[in-house]
């Protein structure tokens, strides 16, 4: 289970972004997370009009500002500068989270530490009691926004898969993952199965199960997001 | 490119029959009228309808009601200046009423936009409007519990859309479109005006375009008191 | 109980409503009902800023526009047409609602068909069954505002008192109002006892008291609005 | 005549020992450093502080915290860049924090503004933040009883303010003010303009004067991130 990916073998980190972006329908409003997600953002097809919404109360967020023009009461929810597009709209967090939790937004796309069979998410606490906890809206928006996309590496640094039998860290939230776009494949997540929905260049099925705690079924083919 | 622009007929084509339809405006002030209209002509029926009131004169809502399109109606103050469409309905037991506090109204709509599917109010406890429902103490007090309210369809007015279906309204005719906005599943609405993305001043923005499914442009809307002041009636 | 009382006796409506005006502190937020109710904004005295609040979506209403200049969209909760002063807000109708039902507002003066000794009011249906009922906005309004003030007449025209030991007609809330208004007195409504503020000229305690169902109580200090 | 203006130091000085005050912001924006400042100059201490994050560096919200002022967070987010005030006096169990989802926060403070004591929300059901906790289904879905919040004072920070408390903010430095200024009893805002009543468009006020009880006119306020990144701290 811990044997590491070969180096150079998957996709990297702006692929799997872009593997996302493209799935990303035109006309969708979009939650990104950080990490991975922040990237989406870039890849999306210069023919698709996506909006972003960021929690902290912005629909139309655009891209960060050139050096110098950075405005600090103009930032995203990992509290960077960013822009606003024209259409933007600004609103409280009240109204920003009914946006979210209501189910207005189409797709949030965010990271994991780990991602069950059933579609349970993990990303918010290793469970470890001394630090102060922090969750931020990483629960609402996962019990709120239609479709849940994970973007991750498939295993963490040491090896271990993330794409577990069972969540051992605290849930975010419980059977709320659609898919999950990892540097070795983009995976279906439905009824209890997670279902191979395209393999990274040079990974194999049984390379990719063999990092992967949860059972994979093969050949899914994938629901539109 | 997002483009929500819809003629009239087009907007309202598929509300089915038996569809729940919340309607803006309070008494004349807001009320989508050529939205009715087209709707009038599209011919659904069975509807259930929730708006604050029942409309006046033999326009617009009363017009849908008169012509007996709608099967219920969810309001606070079905009772209008001019108009006795609903009241005749009521009486002949042609047209059901669930009858809910004004503000339990905009909370629930509100509630059922934002994912809330049920709140306490102490508005209603101790009422004959609280007969039936469930009531708990928090406190000294009792509330009552009510329910989020969703619907197939809005039908609004606004004053000003963008492109992206950012919406500004235009004094008190503001009042419950945008509730009904974040409460419904397509919500199509009706301006005065429609400019490009960027023609709107993001902070002044009142409902986001994420609310809004469909924009319809009526340049000069029909005002509802003057139809009625006219003795118009539709068609 | 139904001796009429001598026309002339007792104060006008417009007394009533400049009695209710006379008692509203400088800086009060207040929301006026229909009737007797709407007359008390031209009583405000000039050294005094009162905020009227109408709860289909405007703070800081001004007086009736001039012939002419209605606006059918700038109307209040009686679908009247009025202004906004310099300083208004508009809102939609569930923000207009919180600042209700959270207890913003100050005071709202109602008319009323009875009110009870222990402060129940009824104003919104007569109880019959065939004609449709309407509520409004009243029962979030007695429910949400800290004062309710009502202004009515004594007694029916028929001579009934409407200040009765129980209510007859289908209340609008239970124990909700503060202070009552009529033709013939000021009334305190406290702990389940009504008590006379003021007596308008003419009229004594027993007139008064046999006029009112529910029994009074002499020389109340009143409590400040 | 309604005149709501005070200077900083008399803005806070009733806020007493054990008092619960909402603080605006998230992150650095919208941060109310001045009335912050002010508060630890006044000296209250044993205070709930709700607010989203714990503050940057060892000013504002960070500072306060920091001189052991604060005896319980109620907060979504108590980690920031540049700040590890918070954490210390967490480990060190010198402070008390109640974690609360983000959105579940601002909507336990709209519901606290509005008269709601208690709604359902599916946020956190199924996981650790939902122990303890009272669940219900509606439908097929889990829900969470969640509370209305409400507070002895907040203090907000906005673009310009008129003489009656109308308040307009800047970008998403708005983020929890609106639902801040209508859940607390006493709200003080810090506005760096003050105009008199008429000076804003009555159609773009976002946070109407009903909620507004103090305004403190700071010209060209501290921005928290520029504090943070000069290394300064306060006192």
């Amino acid at each position: 289970m811990s044997e590491t990916i070969q180096k150079g073998v998957g996709w990297s980190r702006r692929e799997i972004a872009r593997n996302i972006a493209l799935s990303i329908p035109d006309g969708s409003v979009v939650n990104l997370g950080i990490g991975i997600p922040e990237l989406v953002a870039s890849y999306i097809p210069p023919d698709r009009e996506v909006l972003f919404h960021t929690e902290n109360g912005l629909l139309g967020m655009g891209p960060p500002p050139k050096p110098g023009e950075e405005d600090p009461e103009l930032v995203n929810a990992g509290k960077q500068p960013v822009t606003a597009i024209p259409g933007a709209a600004y609103f409280h967090h009240a109204d920003s989270f009914a946006m979210v939790r209501g189910g207005h937004i189409d797709i949030c796309v965010l990271g994991a530490m780990q991602v069950s069979r059933r579609g349970d998410l993990a990303n918010w606490s290793m469970g470890d009691s001394d630090a102060a906890p922090a969750v931020g809206g990483a629960m609402d928006l996962v019990s709120g926004v239609k479709t849940i996309f994970v973007a991750m590496t498939h295993c963490s640094s040491d090896g271990t898969p993330k794409i577990v039998e069972r969540c051992t860290y605290p849930l975010t939230g419980a059977g709320v993952v659609s898919r999950i776009y990892t540097d070795l494949a983009i995976l279906d997540v439905r009824d209890g199965e997670i279902g191979v929905v395209e393999l990274a260049p040079g990974v194999d099925f049984a390379t990719l199960q063999r990092h992967t705690e949860a059972n994979l079924v093969i050949n899914r083919v994938p629901r539109t997001a | 490119m997002i483009d929500k622009r819809f003629d009239l007929a087009a907007a309202v084509a598929d509300i089915s029959d038996g569809a729940t339809v919340l309607v803006g405006g309070f008494g004349a002030a807001g009320s989508p009228i050529e939205l009715l209209h087209a709707l009038i002509d599209q011919g659904a029926k069975n509807l259930t309808v929730v708006s604050n009131n029942t409309g006046s004169g033999n326009v617009g809502l009363a017009a849908l009601i008169g012509r007996g399109r709608v099967a219920k109606v969810i309001c606070s103050f079905p009772r209008t200046a001019n108009s006795t469409v609903f009241q005749d309905k009521y009486r002949a037991r042609e047209i059901e009423l669930e009858l809910v506090p004004q503000g339990t109204l905009a909370e629930r709509l509100r509630a059922g936009g934002a994912g809330i599917p049920a709140f306490y109010t102490a508005t209603a406890a101790g009422t004959r409007l609280a007969e039936g429902k469930e009531t708990r103490r928090f406190g000294d007090r009792e509330f009552v519990l009510e329910y989020g309210l969703r619907a197939d369809f809005a039908l609004i007015k606004c004053r000003q859309a963008d492109r992206l279906g950012n919406l500004v309204y235009n004094k008190t005719a503001r009042n419950f479109a945008p509730v009904m906005a974040m409460a419904a599943k397509t919500t199509i609405v009706q301006t005065a005006s429609y400019v490009e993305a960027g023609g709107i001043d993001p902070e002044t923005v009142i409902t986001p375009g994420v609310f809004v499914h469909r924009i319809v442009t009526v340049p000069n809307p029909l005002q509802e008191s003057a139809l009625v002041a006219a003795g118009a009636s539709y068609p």
